[in-house]
């Protein structure tokens, strides 16, 4: 009953300062929404990027040369594919080509035929020579569709026309936005690559405890090859996001130490009617222990409002605006970054997180300010 | 004194708010986890993918799974890294498995 | 070292903690070295007003505490992806051995902070401030518990090194590992469970006996046998009640039954240990504060809701525990 | 020994050892009994106020007891005065001290917000007070809107919300017209023949020499004068 009616005081005393107090939550919940805008992204992509690789190749193998991405013989995949344990050793095609004509780097990949139908194309893939398909952000770039031509400059610096036959549907535009698939010949014909060699091998590993072993083996056989595990991709896309948002949170920490710098001053810097204020209540019968508490209640108020608004904004700005505002900044130079929709992962941790970075400095810089406010002395109201 | 009574209830509809996103977002990922996620899977199987398409400014950005160590550096050994994505990306060597040491660059 | 958002938050919360709580050691060493409560002057005044300062920031860092060791084994726990064979989040602290230590202190810390909370309430309703020199020394111990809190906890994160092929509770706890962890789980389920047991069923005897009767040496039984129930009982989460829960019998992870999976039933279950413990040992601690004449008969007074706290807290925490052990359908015979 | 307040050899000091030390109140002895209403009278400066304060438990006297309804507080800590002060006394200001832009019955209420009862019994009870003193009507007005003498009255109310024994003023009457004085001097008229103790600390001939003041208490430079006794 007591803390209810602290509650109620400091609410009509936290309304009496409305400007200063709504000014605060605004700063406080657009520093804390700008925090979870960047978690929330990161996350997001991160298990997604979880969810998805789970089907990339257990192992893919390079050839290193001099330290530097080599292509590999296929004659390579035979042998791997003698190695007991492995199910499949197949080559790779694959190279990027940059597009003077929209400014950017597209990445094109070589298939062989017979694939089962995709569900997320539009139209069908490549099945004879001269075909393509790519991806959306290929298709907007360049502006062409299904049915259409799309001239290419080649290796060999003669204009080469391909027949788009689909396009990978939006959905899927985190995988596929860079994409031209074509035939391998094509990929092999357009990029002047001798038959025998190919960007890298990928293996299928029975069991998936054994894809170390097999890893040890090849590197043994072939010292010059970097085997990759499909282990280490995804730790590498948990590992890039979570430095990714580690990086964003300490930039983005800046604007939490304004906050706080902002928030110590309004907490030192009471008024001298504040101060008469408190004087009062000390002197008709409020402890000093009365007053922090209702300093804490103002804290709660003032951190729990922001905290959930900054969620809720944060929430409709990733997962409904697409983190139109944060994009710029992850985005970097890249021409085609891909208008993804982003899947509302979320858990009770990320806010946790977020809860701990944001509540924790701002409680620290009043807690001394309030309790230079709460040890007011209830005399000093007599004698003003 | 009926503030904390409104206080309370302006708190509950946040909370109520977030929940009902929350939900959604549960939805959302259940519904997108049946649909779209095992066709998204079928095409990492099938192009045999190992990276996401989010950065297309350089190999080892659009490929950080693939690119070898001194990807950012490819150039000439002391050529700076300087794509914006790559000053965002972790190193890539935070995941080297133990089997791959010998290779560090230090 | 990992950027990671949970370690960013826990390294910058513990900071600003410790902070803190080095600041209120040096009102707290200002108030020791000025205090004269036969004084009336103006500094006698400030430091009386100090110490609800320094009482509110170990409040505050109690919190802080709490949430914190939740906090860090969440994050250890999201974290074991990026270690080689680690599979929870024990596999991500054997990654780097200091983590327990850091586990280990932050329990430290919420013992004696809580111990602090008590005595201060205790204080606060005598008229002469009694327990002045003994709480502001005790303040200077909890900020070095807590400083070393701090630096487990960094050197934990600033040692991961995620190519470290971890073991995880699978191998650690299985019974082929050395070190105590693997001890604790090689030992056989039906004598640790005696043990178990036995030691709740001696607790509840000696806290019953106390009170009834006023003797001093069950007090400090009770306040002892607090202790090695925390212990027995950690050694039988470990040991037994987490292959009931996981219903896995080689799964001794004590971590994971505050996920989802385990319908967070991990939370009521420490809650209720700690907080029993925890009343448990409050007797015994302030009996020899009962020597203070303006203290005796409050003291007097909550032992009595201490004892009853602590006796219910340890009831529901042996029941839940049990729960899956008497009538789930996992059994361990063979094991 | 069974005086209500009970003040001995009460000194006190500002800024003890500095340059600009004040000795307030200097060996003030003083004894009152249950029931009598007190003025202390003075000009300004001679350490009324200072007085007042140290009987209503808002300092501590640097040397001397104190002792209120039998037991001594001048040693005791902040905290245990706060209680006191909460449940023996009822103080009106010389300003009315009232919270702007709180409603009438808020203010008024303001002293039963850290004791344990509920809001209705505490409406309950703040709608008697604003009734008994005729300003229920009042009740959810800002305080800043109402006029001088309403506020007095709201001030009163505020003193009088917890049932204190003894009722502290300090210079009561010094912001108000000779009306609304002799209203208020009627009112405390009232509470004292209703049982309570009442101590006034002003220099304004017209509260001590109305009828109902049986004692005053003349102070100089921290020190009593004399006891008159009418």
């Amino acid at each position: 009953m007591r803390h209810l009616k602290i509650l109620e005081y400091a609410l009509s005393s936290l309304l009496r300062r409305k400007y200063r107090n709504i000014s605060l939550i605004t700063v406080y919940a657009l520093t804390i929404s700008i925090l979870a805008s960047v978690l929330f992204l990161t996350h997001s992509l991160k298990l997604e990027a979880a969810h998805i690789l789970i089907d990339a190749p257990d192992l893919v193998v390079q050839k290193l040369s001099a330290g530097r991405h080599d292509l590999i013989p296929s004659e390579y995949a035979k042998t791997i594919r003698e190695i007991p344990g492995v199910g499949a050793a197949e080559p790779r095609y694959w190279g990027y080509y940059y597009d003077a004509l929209s400014h950017s780097n597209y990445t094109l990949i070589g298939i062989d035929r017979n694939l089962p139908r995709l569900s997320l194309i539009e139209g069908r893939m490549p099945s004879g020579e001269g075909e393509c398909a790519i991806g959306e952000g290929v298709a907007i770039a360049r502006i062409v569709a299904v049915g259409d031509m799309m001239p290419l400059i080649s290796s060999r610096d003669d204009v080469v026309l391909y027949k788009v036959t689909g396009t990978f549907r939006s959905e899927s535009n985190i995988l596929t936005n860079d994409l031209i698939v074509m035939g391998r010949k094509d990929l092999l014909q357009f990029f002047n690559l001798s038959a025998d060699r190919a960007t890298d091998i990928t293996v299928t590993v029975h069991n998936p405890n054994e894809v170390t072993t097999i890893a040890d083996k090849i590197k043994k056989t072939y010292p010059a090859s970097r085997p990759i595990t499909k282990n280490e991709i995804i730790r590498t896309y948990d590992a890039v996001f979570n430095w990714r948002s580690g990086m964003m949170l300490t930039i983005f920490a800046s604007a939490l130490i304004a906050f706080c710098i902002l928030a110590w001053d309004k907490a030192t810097g009471i008024g001298a009617e504040e101060k008469h204020e408190i004087g009062i209540l000390k002197a008709i019968g409020w402890d000093t222990a009365d007053i922090l508490e209702l300093k804490f209640w103002e804290g709660i108020v003032i951190s729990l409002t922001s905290f959930l608004i900054g969620l809720i904004v944060a929430f409709v700005h990733v997962f409904f605006l697409n983190a139109s505002i944060l994009s710029p900044v992850i985005k970097g130079w890249s021409v085609l970054f891909p208008a993804f929709r982003l899947t509302p992962y979320i858990d009770i941790y990320q806010i946790f997180v977020l809860a701990f970075l944001t509540v924790t400095p701002y409680v620290a810089s009043t807690i001394i300010p309030s309790w230079k406010t709460a040890i007011t002395d209830p005399e000093n109201v007599m004698r003003s | 004194m009926i503030k904390h009574k409104v206080f309370l209830g302006v708190t509950l509809l946040e909370i109520t708010i977030l929940l009902i996103l929350f939900v959604y977002g549960h939805f959302t990922v259940t519904a997108r986890a049946g649909s779209e996620v095992p066709a998204k899977r079928e095409l990492v199987k099938y192009l045999k993918l190992t990276d996401l398409s989010l950065w297309t400014e350089a190999r080892y950005t659009r490929h950080p799974s693939q690119a070898d160590i001194f990807a950012p550096f490819q150039d000439f050994p002391c050529s700076l890294e300087h794509f914006p994505a790559g000053s965002i990306i972790a190193p890539e060597n935070i995941v080297l498995p133990a089997t791959r040491k010998p290779e560090r660059p230090h | 070292m990992i950027l990671h958002p949970g370690i960013l938050a826990l390294i910058v919360g513990s900071c600003i903690v410790f902070v803190m709580m080095l600041y209120a050691s040096v009102q707290g060493m200002s108030i020791l070295a000025g205090w004269d409560f036969q004084s009336s002057s103006e500094k006698q005044l400030n430091l009386e007003r100090r110490t609800y300062l320094i009482s509110t920031i170990i409040k505050y860092a109690l919190g802080f505490e709490v949430l914190s060791t939740l906090l860090f084994i969440y994050t250890v726990d999201d974290i074991h992806t990026l270690f080689v064979g680690a599979m929870c989040a024990t596999g991500s602290l054997n990654a780097n051995p200091v983590g327990w230590y850091a586990l280990y202190a932050k329990i430290l810390v919420f013992f004696s902070a809580s111990l602090w909370i008590m005595l201060n309430n205790l204080d606060q309703k005598a008229e002469d401030f009694p327990l002045i020199r003994l709480k502001y020394t005790a303040l200077v111990f909890i900020t070095i518990l807590i400083g070393f809190d701090f630096y487990f906890m960094m050197r934990y994160f600033l040692g991961l090194s995620p190519e470290v092929i971890t073991s995880c509770c699978g191998s650690l706890f299985s019974s082929t590992t050395a070190g105590i962890a693997g001890e604790l789980s090689s030992l056989s389920v039906r004598p640790m469970m005696g043990l178990f047991y036995a030691t709740v069923v001696v607790f509840m005897v000696a806290a019953l006996l106390c009170m009834k009767s006023t003797a001093a040496v069950l007090r400090y039984a009770v306040s002892l046998l607090s202790i090695v129930l925390l212990c027995v009982s950690l050694a039988a989460m470990v040991s037994f009640i987490s292959l009931y829960i996981y219903e896995l019998p080689s799964h001794h992870c004590p971590f994971d039954i505050f996920q989802k999976h385990y319908h967070f039933i991990g939370y009521p279950i420490y809650i209720s240990l700690f907080c029993g413990v925890f009343f448990g040992i409050l007797p015994g601690s302030f009996q020899p504060l009962k020597k203070i004449s303006s203290l005796r008969e409050k003291i007097v007074q909550s032992e009595k809701h201490w004892l009853l706290l602590s006796i219910l807290f340890i009831l529901i925490f042996v029941t839940l525990s049990s729960w899956p052990v008497v009538f789930g359908d996992f059994t361990m015979q063979g094991y | 020994m069974d005086s209500l307040i009970w003040t001995e050899q009460v000194t006190k000091r500002y800024n003890p050892r500095k340059p600009d030390e004040i000795l307030a109140v200097d060996d003030v002895s003083l004894h009152i009994e249950k029931g009598e209403v007190v003025v202390l009278k003075g000009p300004s400066g001679s350490g009324k106020t200072t007085l007042l304060s140290l009987i209503g438990c808002m300092g501590r006297p640097t040397s001397g007891r104190i002792v209120i309804e039998g037991k001594d507080v001048a040693k005791l800590p902040e905290r245990f005065l706060t209680l006191i002060r909460r449940r023996t006394f009822g103080i009106i200001f010389q300003q009315f001290n009232l919270i702007r832009n709180v409603s009438v019955l808020e203010n008024v209420l303001l002293p039963l917000y850290p004791v344990e009862i509920s809001f209705a019994e505490m409406r309950l009870r703040g709608g008697k007070i604003l009734e008994d003193l005729g300003i229920q009507n009042r009740m959810h007005m800002k305080v800043n809107k109402l006029s001088g003498g309403e506020q007095q009255r709201v001030a009163i109310a505020r003193a009088l919300i917890n049932g204190p024994e003894i009722i502290i003023a300090d210079e009561p009457t010094a912001h108000l017209d000779r009306k609304l004085s002799t209203d208020l001097l009627r009112i405390l008229e009232d509470l004292n023949t209703a049982g309570k103790t009442i101590v006034i600390a002003t220099h304004d001939p017209f509260v001590y020499d109305h009828h109902f003041v049986k004692r005053t208490v003349e102070m100089r430079d921290g020190r009593l004068l004399n006891i008159q006794q009418t």
